[in-house]
This record gives C-alpha cells, structure tokens and sequence, in this order.
C-alpha cells in the first residue's frame, strides 16, 4: 500500500512553479528566463498528468476522458518547442543587434 | 547476502541487480574485443602484424591499455569548469549504458520490455548529446568546444531521418516495444523488416505456399528494395551518431586534436572510450531489432529445434548467440568502415543528411503508409507470418522482467 | 467529413502554403541594403533608362552602378529621404549591387507558384459556391443554420462549472459552408487572384518591391488565409483569431514600403485605430460566453431564441450585439473609426484594391451579417444610423479630394456605410449583395487607377521628375487617348457604383434605398427618416464625385502635356483582371432583368434574411402595428413556442419592399428606383457641366489652399485634427496642465510659506532652523522621492515585474475570495 | 586538515542514504521520493545558480526528475516524449543560445540586488505556500484513487488513437504551429546572406 497520493504530485509541481517563478523574476539573462519558464511549463505539466492519473471526480470515467490531460501535456510539450525555437531565434537578433542579451539592457522600446 | 539485500530494501532487489550488472560486464568485454579488433583489423588493412607483445598474438593488448590508462594521473585543466568536467563522461555513459534497459538480447532476456521501447531509446540517446556538449564546453578549449558543437550538430540532424526510418518500421510493426517487433519477423529471414518485413514477402504464394494476399499485393514486392535503403539509411545514421568514420568529424585530429575529449585523461577519458564502444553496439543492436530479425535464426526454426531441444534455457541461449553474432556482424562493418572510407566535409555531411536522407526518408515514410493503407493485406496481425512456420511463441519468465508486474 | 467543408478547408491551406513558399524559396533583402533614393538612381537597366544615363551622370557623380556603396553613401541617402516624402506612390531604392536581372527573374517565376495557388483556390470555390447554393438544406432548421458545419470541441470547461454557473462551458472549432460563405469564397479568391495577376507587373520592378517582391506575393498569401478563414467561421472565436490576422496582414501591407514614413504612419494608425473597435467586439463576444458558455454562432442563436439572454435583461443583449458591432466599425471604417482607411492608402494599389476596398473592409460586414439574428431593434438602428452617418461623411469629403486614390478610398467608406445601413435597415441580402457588386467595381476602379499611376509613375520616371505626384489628377486629364481599355473598364465600374441601369451598382443599391424607404415607412422616426434622405443624398454624390474622376482624368486637354506624351496603355497582364472585373460589373452576373432591382436571382434565392431571434419585445419594429401579410409564405419557422413572436420582422419589411417595388410597372423601375435615377443623373450632368465640357472651368481649375466648405470637406471635416486634439493633445495637455498648476500653487506655496516661515524664525534661533524645519523639508522631500520610487517601480516596463504583480494578485484573489 | 569534513560529509550522506533504504516505506515511495529530491534539488539549482552554464546543465536533471514523475504516473508515453524533446532539443537549444550569446568569462551573472531578490522571494514563497495549501487542502483530491485506462498500460496506443481521433483538429493545428515556428525562427534567426562580392571580399 502506497501512501503516496494526488497532493505529494501537486506539491512537487507548486515547487517546482515557484522556483521558475523566481527564476523569471529575478534573472536578467533572457536564456536563464527562458528556463524558469520551461520550470513553469513542466509544473504545469506535471499537474495535467497527475489529475489525469488520479480519480477526483468520484465517478469511473472513459479511456479518453481519462487521458484528457495527458494529451494536454503533450500539446504544451509540442507548443513549448515551439516557443523554445522561437525565442532563441528572438534572443540570437538580439545578440546580434544589441551585442547582450541582458533583458535590462534591451530597453529601446521604454520610454 | 540475498536475505540481507531482501531485508535492507525491503523487498526482492536481487533480479534488478543483475539485470542491470548483466549489460555492464557485457559492455566491458565487448570493448575489449572491439579495441582488439579495431587494433588486429587496422593492421590487417595496412598489411601489419598489429600487437603481438602482450600475451599470445597480442590478445591481452586492450588489458594492458585499461591498465596503463588507469595507471595515469587524472588532470584537470586550472581553467575548466570544476564540476562539469568531472561529470561529463558519466553522463555520457549513462546515457549509452541506459539504452541497454530495452535491447532485448534474447527471447528471455530483457532488462525492460517497455512498450514504448524505441521511443526511449531515441530519448535516452539525447542524454549522451548533453554529455557530450558538456565535455566540450567544460574543458574550456577551443578544440574541445569546437568537437563538442560539431558533433552535437551532427548527432541531432542525423537522428532525425533515422528516426524518419525507424518510423517506417514501427508503422509497419505497430508496436513501439523492441520485443514486440522482433516477434513480428519470426520465421525466416524473409520475414525481416530488411526485406519488407512479414507481410511483404511471406504474403505471396511463390515463396511460401500461402494464399492470404490481397490483390495488388504484388506492391508489397517494391518494398525490398526501399527497405534495404532504410537499413542502410538507419546504419549510416547510427555511423553518424557514433562519430564513427566516415562521419568522425568531431574528433577529426587533423583539425581539432581530438575532438570533446582533448583535454581528458586516465579514467575519465577510458570511460568516453567505454561509451564510444557501448555506443556502438547499442546501434548496431537496434538496426539487428528493427531489421534483421533481432535473435531470430536465419531460418524458419531455431537450430536448437531442429535438433530436438526445445527448453526455454536453449532457446534463450539461441537466441543470444543470434543476436550478438548479427550486432558483431555490424561492428565489424562499422570497424572495417574506419579503415577504408575518408573523412567528410562539414558540408558534405550536412548535404547528406538534409538533402537527400531526409527527402528519402519523407517518401519512405510516406510509401509505407500508403502500402500499410491499400496494400497490405487485412488479416489480423496474429496470421502474420504463414500459420504453419513454427516460429517459438516465446513467453518471459517472470523473473526476466522484474520492473513489468507491479 | 462534406466535400465542400473538405475544400473549403483547402482553400483555406492553400494560400497558407503560399505564403511558406514565398518565404522560404524566396530571395529576401534586408532593409539596410536598399536606401530610399530617388536622385542617386543607378542603372535598373530599363531600356529606356539607359538613354538618358549619360546627361544625369555629370550631375550626380554617381559610382559605377555595381560598386558597393560604402557608409558615407547610406549616410547621404539618408538625408534624401525626408525630400521625397512628398513623392507620392513610389519608392525609389538604391541597390548595392545584389539585386541582379537573374535574381529578378528567380522571384518574378517563383510568384507564379502563389498566382496559380490562387486560380486553384478559385476554381475550388466555384466547385463549393455550385454545390451549396444548389443544396436546398435542411427546411426543419431555422434559417440561420448553414446547409452544412463542422466543428470539434477544443477545451470543455464542464467539471470546472461550479454550482453558481449551471451550464457548460466549450470552446468549439469549427467550419461551415451557407451561402453567404460560399459567394463569399468566390469573391475573395476571385479578387485575390485577380491582383496576383495584376501585381505580377505592377510591382514588377526593384523600385517598386525594394527586393522584397516575393515577401509582397507572401503577405498576399498571409492575408488571403486569413479572410478566408473569417468566411468560412462558424463560432466567434475563430472569427476574432482571423481577424486580428487579418489585421496583421493588413498592418505588413500598409507598411510595405516602410522605408518612407508616411506608411509607417499609415500602417500604425490604422492597427491601432482598429484595436478600440476590436476591444469592443471583444467584450461583446466575453458578454455571450460568460452566459452562454458556447461561441458557436448557431447555438448561440438557438439559446437566444430559446430565452437565454444575457444577465436575463434586453438592454444588455442590446449592448453586446452593439459591441460585437463594434469590430464592423473599426474593420470597415464606420463613422467614429473611419479615419485610418483613406490613410491605409500609402500602401501598393494592388493592396488597395485587394484590401481596402473589396476584401477585409466587408469582413466588418460579413461580421454584422453573421451575428444579424441577435441584434434588437434598438441595436439595428444604432447601425443603420452609424452606416448613414459614415456614408454622407465620406461622399462629402470625396466630393473634392484631388488625389486620385483618395477619392476611391472616402467613396469606398462611403459605399461600406451604405452597406452598414442596409443591414441596419433590415434589407439584409441587399446589404450582402452590394458588398458583392462593390467588391467587383471598386476592384476595378482601383486596380484601373493603379493601371493609370503605374503609368504616371512610368512617365515622371523617365522625365527625372521627382516632384510631381503621379497620383494627383492635376496633372492627368485626356488620358482616355491613350489608355482606352482603362478608360473603358473603369467608366464601367464608375456607371455601376452611380447606379445607373445595365450595371451591377444599380440593382444593388436601389435594393438598399428601397430597403431604408420601407423602413421609414414602417416606423417612420427621425432616424429613420433622415437614414433614407442621407441615402438619396449620397446616391447623388456618388454619382458626381465619381464622374468629377472620370472627367478630370480621361477627359479635357492634358494638364501636363510633358508626362502626356510618354503614357501608353498597360501590357496585357495588367488590363486583364481590368477586363474581367468590368464585366462582372455588369448586370447580367446578377440577375436576368437589368431593370428590375429586386428580381436577380442573387436576391430572390440565394441570400435569404435570417429570423431575429431576439425577445418579441425588443424586436425590430416591435413597437409598430404593421399587419403581417397573408401571402408572405412563412418558411423555416423555428421550432418552439418562439415562431409566431419572431416571424414578423423580416416578412414586414421584405412585404413593404415588395409593395414599394409594386408599385411602378411590374418588373421595371419602381418609385425608388426611379428616383435613384434621377438623383444619380442629376450627379452627373452636374459633374459633366463642371468637369466634363469641353472648356468646364473645372478643368482649368489649379486649385489652391482650399477655403471655406471646400477646407472643411478637404480636411476631411477636420476629424483627423480633432482626435489628435482629444485624445493625444487634449486630454494629455489637460492632465498636464492641472498638475502644472497643482505643483505651482500648491507644492510651490507650502514650499514657499515653508522658505519663508524660515527665514523668520532663522533669526530667532538657528538651532531651531537646523534641526526643526530642515527636518521638515527634507522629509517632505524623501517623503516625495519615497512615493516617486515606489509609483515608479509599479510600471517599469520589464515583464518580470509584471509576473509579480500577476502572481501577488492571484495570491490575494484567493485569498479574498475563498 | 581538510580530509575530516570531506569524510565525515561523505559518512552523513551514507548514512543518509542508508537511512532511506532502510525505511519501512513501499519502493514506489521510495522512488518517489528519489525523483522528487531531484527535481526540487536540481530545480532549484537551476534557479539558484548564477552561472548559466551550471544552470542549463542541471535543467538536464530537473527535465529527468519530471521524466520519471511523469512514468510514476503511469504516462510513460509522456515521461519519454519529455526526454526526448525537452532534453534532446529544447535543452540543446538553450545551450546553442547560451554559447552562441556569451563566451565562458562571462557566463556568471552578477549578484542580483535586493530590489531583484526580495519580491522573487516574496512571490516564490507565496505562490508555493497557496499552491500547496491548495494541494492538502481538498478532501477529494486526498483520498481521490488511482485510476488505469481499461486498455492496461499502454498509453500509446491510447494516444495515438486519441490524436488520431477527437484531436485531430489540434494535432494538425500544433503541426502548423510548429512549421509556422520552424520558418519563423528561421527566418528571424538566419543571417544575411553574403552578396557574391562581399563573399569574394570576405574571402
């Protein structure tokens, strides 16, 4: 018998959120702002994955009710490469242009 | 001792010590026979004797190699990044050594018959990528990090229209688990995925006597030639991956001295060595599953059968014998390959692998999925080989598996 | 799936794929390669250029024509573009030697890829446009169901909905076919296709594309997709998504020739202009979802008509169906937002053509059409009296611009306001069908006037005129000599939007004004009353400002005989879609009576009215006692209780067209078309004795700095000035101003009763001044650096900042509200 | 001397360690527990270190600690499709981009200052706090029970037919996604082609 439930995934997932929370906050390179939202995505994935693992309603659900939040996983997985690709392509112009890519720096747009 | 371990975990750990050990000691005896090889072949090709000091005909030489490089002080560059560098090469070999959880070296013996075994193979071999990486950028040497982009590079693109082939042979198979398809191409070699796979050949009345194909069926026959392509296709890609000459540019030592591990030595650096070999097999042990028949005997029966025995214990030996005698077949191809082929060009690299790999395998990809959709003959994929060619149905004794029951 | 969903959803990938190709097969220049240039202009190797090389270069010094420029040359070049802004259409760039004939060639071959990608599309959407107009569909639905749709469900909120919400929360994806989407379809391919073909030359050389031609052929491509996608919509949602990309695409293309400031003017005006509109729509689309929980149109209409309205009040399904509006106002330029159309011509005229005038400007209407069924009366009128209000705003501002292009952007304003206040009115499929006919002859008249500036620019080209502007009609006249397939095409286009017989703008608009007449008839308000004058007045000045154009362009004595003499008529590539565009203006694609407005078969059986589905009590015409009549055949009832309450609307008013059709001789021109008649040709002999005599003082007319009613109509009724008074100026020199005056007399007073209580009591005790009142003041000073830093610190412009104050908030939202 | 911290660091974490395989608790718990010290360690390694490099390399093992939450999950389809994608090419990019926009001297960031810090800190804990209250605090989800597709263990084919089935239209939608990316960050990321004569220069 395991004692391991629904609660001990969520709060892996609410540390791991938090931690790239403080990462996007307190990060100035934009690559290490890149990673604590990896941080956040992956924690959000972990919380797809463990409802649709765990039985919250009370009621026997289908197989593809059931794998709602997996597919959902993989989808942001997906999404998230996408938006790896993009925004390294974004960080490499700004290189480019601005010879940093120190999010502080890159402030030509603020008034 | 076993009651300890029983008593200390709480519970059997006995069986996953072993199969995890099992591969291991394999992987160490392999790359001793491999550098040997590598060694006696090299001299064979340049017309040399090659070793001959240590023991009978220079037998013992890789020992005395392990020893000497052992025996050497382990230095760390003042400049390289202190935790990175050592770490490096161990991830490198964990990444090689996990694949080995799901290569399936006979019908009883696999570590993890994971239903999304290729998958995983696939994903693990992405670690040796990081590992790899690392070492270039910790070293802190323009050589090494140079080595290790290059043949970051070159890793990922070529594993991109391998997996393109892969695809085909799992589409066909429909099943990701190693053991699964290697089941599917029983009963002879025709029956092999290098040949078309079960339902190519095996579905025509000329060769087997049976009568289960559909019309137009006569298709299936262009299989053969597109997947003796894909064979080839994925062996040159697992070339690609491994470093192996013809692709061994990122350890090109004209350029970059040796490539990501310049810098390293004693230990550290056999253990690369170790990754490399174990590296190797690991390929060539997947084109073996995916292609020829993983530890299916050439023919219709295991010889062991034809003689009357018919245990699980002979069978499961066969079995071994099969496999690793095709996965040796490969290396020794990949072996002979380094000592006739030139080194590429960066660009000719490239070109080969986007410009006509990739092509190749989209249509590949395709072709199959158009022959599984119209061709390919409808029966349940139980009647897949000929109902009478007695191939073993092989059932693993529980104990092999110890992570499948919960 | 159905076949026509299967291709519509083709067609819909198709210009998509488009698009990659052209981005990625394409040859690309960055910007900093191509300088604006107009004096430096080396060798493009035209023909007739190289003639005329020699007697410039001695005044121009000018480098070999493929040596790399080096930076001192950018930097002059730089200085060249501030000179010619005025130069109107064109871009003259300067190439550092990368654009090569074989490069030009490459990318004039590989735009085929995207032209021809259109003609499939447009053969597709014939296909679909045939199968569903000869589907009957399915008679037991109400007629606001299409013949045929498709959706998936993409997010399901059910186990989310607590127990204060019952219904269910989706969000669907989805595609349809009806007829509306299907004629749809084929205009936008059709249209599409056509100025493929025509930019193919127009924009053919370097000067004109700046090396971006393919990007050009992929931003049509984008554009394309994206209208595509809001016609074949079945849920908002998906409407919204293509809409902003519509926008998008419309914002790259407006800004196509962004090496000059005026586009990018343009283009940021017009983005901007349409986000207010578009917060409107949003808001009106979250209003049905909080309430409805679905955004599929069909079953919004269907909890609607089953009593489920928003927040259980009229007033408020009022508001959202005057917010979804809201986005028709700033897509097609309706009065408050119609300041960033005519600007949005700073972009190619094929772009103007496509865009501006027959594609994404009716995406506001098609938009209105579609969300028709749940708009009041209340909401109807609104609309019919802001299309009213944009319409006569645009023909009087039309009536005396002097910029060729100009005239045809405020007439397409105009003619979108007619289209708003047909559907506003109720004459719903005239409101459709004139969007159809407009797309055709505005097409024609802007890729016509593209036709005439592509030779004006050709012409001040060779003369090295830089200061003239090809698009001005003071310097055009008489060209009917020399351009006759223009000349021809374009009076056709110009006789269909006056509303004269034989041509399509006549049955199409006199729909419309029978459609206001009826409704004034009906309920005869003011608004209703002054909706059908504005509509007769601005038939009348359609028809002379449109006339004015011709006359003063292809009529008279050339005004500069210089430019006169090097104008020929455009290769076939370019009159062409002229051709086809001239003839689809005439009548005969629409209906088989030319005189007969309301029998074409395009009104009669092709776009039929949906029902309102709104309560009874706030239905249009709710209030009047108008008898249904007996003859009206009452088809596709809805089901439930709610069919008698909703039948009447549309039967009211197509029973009161029909009676004022009726009552000229049958099947010829009825009382309002008569009338029309007479007010459009009034127009154009008013236009004629002004413009078009030979010897009309119009003609000779150099016009100055206009004054008077002339200023106030040049100025576009000084619109323009007065937003940017508000809203930049005013409310910002407003603020400015009161905390100007806070801080003089109020911080400077305590500061200076502080300063001088000071110096009193300095003389008492200068223990005291030092501890006491410097105290005071250097804390009221940190006090107000402390409230500074920490007012600073909440906009810093850095994201990660946001996140904070995002995540503090959901924080103390839970907390507040657990 | 130095040798007795290291000896006694190195006897605590056997202890440690022998501790945790000693305890009374299931295996599954156990492995639990491995992965998720190696997520939250690793994670917070990522967040906490200020070289970049330490940073993206430990990325790797956060990435492999969910990878294996998500196989204890029972979604191994997912737990390898994270390795596959987030190791294999998200990560590699991430170090592309670290390498490509800095050289090694400077990949240390400098300390972050209070004004960065605090609310980060503030923010972190305060998220984390409500988040796991949330976690313990719903009765069903405690108690709620482990529930397997009918089909056994094999997700992927459950998948496959899913995406196949009632997500095409989103499994199609994400593979334009992904080309839209693809020639996206192509075309924002490619340099500017060489003229044939610059490229002659050049050479």
């Amino acid at each position: 018998m395991t004692h391991i439930g629904l609660p001990h995934f969520l709060t892996i997932s609410a540390i791991l959120f938090a931690l790239g929370i403080f990462g996007i906050v307190t990060k100035r390179n934009a690559v290490m702002l890149l990673m604590g939202i990896e941080l956040v995505l992956n924690a959000a994935n972990i919380n797809f994955v463990a409802f649709s693992r765990y039985n919250v309603l009370g009621v026997p659900l289908s197989d593809s009710r059931m794998m709602v939040g997996q597919m959902a996983s993989i989808f942001v997985i997906v999404l998230a490469a996408c938006e790896a690709a993009v925004a390294l392509a974004i960080v490499l112009n700004i290189y480019k242009r601005f010879n940093t890519i120190n999010v502080d720096e890159v402030d030509n747009l603020r008034d | 001792m076993h009651q300890f371990l029983v008593d200390l975990f709480g519970q059997n750990v006995v069986p996953y010590i072993i199969v995890c050990a099992l591969p291991l000691v394999f992987i160490l005896v392999f790359a001793l026979l491999a550098i040997l090889g590598e060694l006696k072949l090299s001299a064979f090709m340049q017309h040399r004797v090659g070793p001959m000091e240590a023991g009978p005909y220079g037998l013992l030489q890789p020992l005395a190699d392990i020893i000497k490089l052992m025996q050497k002080e382990s230095i760390r560059p003042l400049k390289a990044s202190r935790w990175l560098f050592q770490i490096a090469p161990f991830l490198v070999f964990v990444g090689s050594f996990a694949a080995f959880a799901v290569i399936p070296f006979s019908p009883f013996y696999i570590a993890a018959d994971l239903n999304v075994g290729v998958f995983y193979i696939i994903a693990v071999s992405s670690i040796v990528v990081i590992g790899i990486f690392m070492a270039g950028w910790a070293s802190n040497n323009k050589y090494t990090l140079f080595g290790g982009i290059r043949s970051v590079a070159q890793i990922i693109s070529y594993e991109i229209p391998g997996g393109f082939v892969v695809l085909a042979v799992v589409m066909m198979a429909g099943t990701l688990s190693m053991q699964g398809i290697i089941e599917q191409q029983g009963g002879g070699f025709w029956n092999w995925y290098i040949f078309g796979g079960p339902k190519a050949i095996a579905t025509h009345s000329f060769i087997t006597g049976h009568d289960i194909a559909t019309p137009g069926s006569w298709l299936s026959l262009l299989l053969i030639p597109l997947m003796l392509l894909a064979t080839l296709i994925y062996y040159v890609c697992g070339l690609a991956e491994t470093n192996r000459v013809p692709f061994d540019l990122p350890e090109a030592e004209s350029e970059l001295v040796a490539g990501y591990n310049t810098e390293y030595s004693s230990m550290k650096y056999a253990i690369f060595y170790l990754a490399e070999y174990a590296n190797m097999f690991v390929v060539c042990a997947i084109a073996v599953t995916l292609f020829l028949g993983g530890w299916h005997s050439p023919l219709p029966k295991f010889i062991v059968q034809y003689l009357g025995a018919d245990s699980h214990i002979w069978l499961g030996l066969e079995g071994l014998f099969w496999f690793i005698m095709k996965s040796f077949v490969l290396v020794l191809v990949q072996i002979l390959l380094r000592w006739t082929l030139p080194r590429l060009r960066v660009d000719q690299l490239m070109h080969l692998c986007w410009k006509i790999f990739l092509p190749v395998g989209f249509v590949l990809v395709i072709v199959v999925a158009a022959w599984i959709t119209f061709v390919a003959p409808r029966p349940e994929p139980a009647a897949k080989a000929g109902g009478d060619v007695n191939t073993p149905k092989v059932v693993a004794p529980p104990v092999a598996r110890p992570l499948a029951g919960k | 799936m159905d076949i026509r969903l299967t291709l519509s959803l083709v067609i819909l990938v198709l210009p998509l794929f488009g698009f990659a190709v052209q981005l990625i097969l394409g040859k690309m220049k960055t910007p900093a390669d191509y300088v604006v240039d107009p004096h430096e202009n080396p060798a493009h190797d035209h023909g007739h250029h190289a003639n005329t090389a020699d007697a410039h270069t001695a005044d121009h010094t000018q480098p070999a024509a493929d040596a790399p420029h080096d930076a001192i040359g950018t930097v002059t070049h730089d200085i060249h573009t501030a000179h010619s802004d005025h130069h109107y259409d064109f871009v003259v760039t300067k190439q550092r030697g990368e654009w090569t004939p074989a490069d030009q060639k490459r990318a004039y071959s590989l735009s085929w890829i995207s032209t021809a990608i259109m003609g499939i599309c447009l053969a597709l959407a014939l296909f679909v446009a045939y199968k569903t107009i000869s589907d009957p569909g399915d008679a037991t639905k109400p007629n606001y169901y299409p013949k045929v749709q498709a959706s998936t469900t993409w997010m399901d909120f059910k186990d989310l909905s607590t127990s204060s919400i019952k219904q269910s929360y989706t969000v669907t994806l989805g595609i349809l076919a009806d007829n509306m989407a299907a004629i749809m379809l084929v205009v936008v391919t059709l249209i599409s296709f056509l100025v493929h073909l025509f930019s193919s030359e127009y924009m053919r050389e370097p000067s004109m594309h700046g090396g971006r031609f393919n990007r050009f052929y992929a931003f049509l491509g984008l554009f394309t997709f994206s209208m595509l996608g809001i016609v074949i919509a079945n849920n908002l949602l998906m409407i919204y998504i293509f809409w902003e990309l519509v926008g998008l695409s419309s914002y790259l293309l407006i800004g196509f020739w962004y090496e000059r400031p005026a586009p990018q003017y343009a283009n940021k005006k017009a983005f901007i202009v349409n986000r207010v509109g578009d917060i409107g729509m949003f808001t009106g689309i979250m209003i049905l979802y909080t309430q409805l929980g679905t955004l599929e149109l069909t079953k919004v209409f269907d909890m609607l008509a089953a009593g489920h309205i928003p927040f259980g009040s009229n007033p408020w399904l009022t508001a959202a169906g005057i917010l979804l509006f809201c986005g028709a106002i700033g897509k097609s330029a309706q009065f408050p937002l119609n300041v960033w159309l005519p600007d949005a011509m700073e972009g190619p005229t094929p772009v103007s053509a496509l865009i501006h005038a027959a594609t994404m400007v009716a995406a506001g209407v098609y938009l209105t059409a579609r969300i028709f069924p749940l708009l009041t009366g209340d909401a109807m009128l609104f609309v019919a009296a802001i299309g009213a209000a944009t319409a006569i705003i645009a023909a009087s501002i039309a009536l005396v611009q002097t910029d060729l292009k100009k005239v045809l952007a405020f007439s397409t304003v105009s003619q979108l306001g007619y289209m708003v206040l047909a559907l506003g009115v109720g004459a719903f499929s005239a409101g459709i069908f004139h969007l159809v006919t407009h797309a055709m002859f505005k097409a024609c008249l802007f890729l016509g006037s593209g036709s005439v500036i592509h030779q004006m620019h050709h012409s001040l080209h060779h003369l090295h005129d830089h200061d003239r502007d090809p698009q001005d009609m003071r310097n055009m006249g008489g060209l009917r000599k020399k351009m006759p397939v223009t000349y021809l095409t374009m009076l056709i286009a110009t006789l269909a939007i006056s509303g004269i017989p034989l041509f399509s703008g006549y049955m199409s608009k006199d729909e419309i004004l029978a459609g206001a007449w009826a409704f004034r008839n009906i309920s005869p308000t003011f608004i209703a009353n002054a909706v059908w004058i504005i509509g007769y007045t601005v038939a009348g000045m359609t028809a002379f400002y449109m006339f004015r154009m011709i006359f003063l362009t292809f009529w008279g004595e050339p005004k500069a005989s210089d430019i006169y003499e090097h104008i020929h008529e455009n290769p076939r590539v370019m009159v062409a879609p002229l051709i086809v565009l001239a003839i689809l203006s005439l009548w005969i694609p629409f209906g088989a009576n030319p005189l007969n407005p309301g029998g074409g078969w395009f009104l009669s059986t092709w776009v039929k009215t949906p029902i309102n589905v709104t309560p009874a009590a706030v239905q249009p015409f709710a209030g009047m006692a108008h008898e249904v009549p007996h003859e009206a055949a009452p088809e596709a009832k809805p089901e439930g209780g709610k069919a008698e309450a909703m039948a009447p609307f549309q039967e009211t008013i197509e029973h009161e067209v029909h009676h004022l059709h009726s009552t000229g001789i049958p099947g010829v021109a009825s009382l309002p078309a008569l009338l029309s008649l007479l007010v459009a040709g009034s127009g154009i002999l008013l236009a004629f004795l002004l413009f078009g005599r030979a010897g009309a003082k119009g003609q000779q007319v150099s016009w100055e700095a206009p004054r008077g009613i002339r200023a106030f109509l040049f100025n576009r009724w000084y619109q323009d000035n007065l937003y940017e008074k508000i809203f930049p100026v005013g409310l910002t020199l407003l603020l400015m101003k009161m905390l100007a005056w806070f801080d003089q007399n109020v911080i400077d007073g305590i500061v200076n009763g502080v300063g001088s209580s000071t110096v009193l009591l300095a003389r008492v005790t200068a223990g005291f001044d030092t501890y006491v009142v410097d105290g005071l003041v250097n804390l009221l000073g940190g006090t107000a650096q402390f409230l500074g830093l920490v007012m600073r610190q909440i906009q810093t412009g850095r994201i990660q900042t946001y996140v904070v104050y995002v995540i503090l908030g959901v924080v103390v939202l839970f907390f507040a509200f657990r | 001397m130095k040798l007795f911290p290291k000896v006694l660091g190195i006897l605590v974490v056997l202890a440690a360690v022998g501790g945790f395989i000693a305890m009374d608790i299931p295996l599954y718990d156990k492995i639990f527990y491995i992965f998720a010290a190696i997520c939250v360690g690793s994670g917070a390694f990522v967040v906490f270190s200020r070289n970049i490099a330490y940073s993206a390399f430990s990325l790797l093992f956060a990435f492999f600690g969910v990878a294996g939450i998500y196989v204890l999950l029972g979604a191994d389809f997912v737990g390898v499709s994270q390795l596959l994608i987030y190791v294999g090419g998200i990560l590699v990019l991430f170090l592309f981009g670290m390498m490509l926009t800095s050289n090694i001297d400077k990949l240390r960031e400098e300390r972050p200052t209070m004004g960065r810090l605090l609310p980060g800190v503030i923010v972190a804990s305060a998220i984390c706090a409500l988040l796991i209250s949330v976690a313990w605090g719903v009765p069903a989800w405690r108690k709620a029970a482990v529930q397997v597709p009918t089909k056994g263990t094999n997700t992927t084919s459950l998948i496959g037919n899913l995406l196949m089935g009632d997500y095409a239209l989103l499994f199609v939608a994400s593979s334009i996604a992904i080309l839209v990316a693809l020639v996206g960050a192509a075309m924002i990321a490619r340099s500017d082609r060489l003229s044939p004569e610059d490229a002659a220069e050049r050479m």
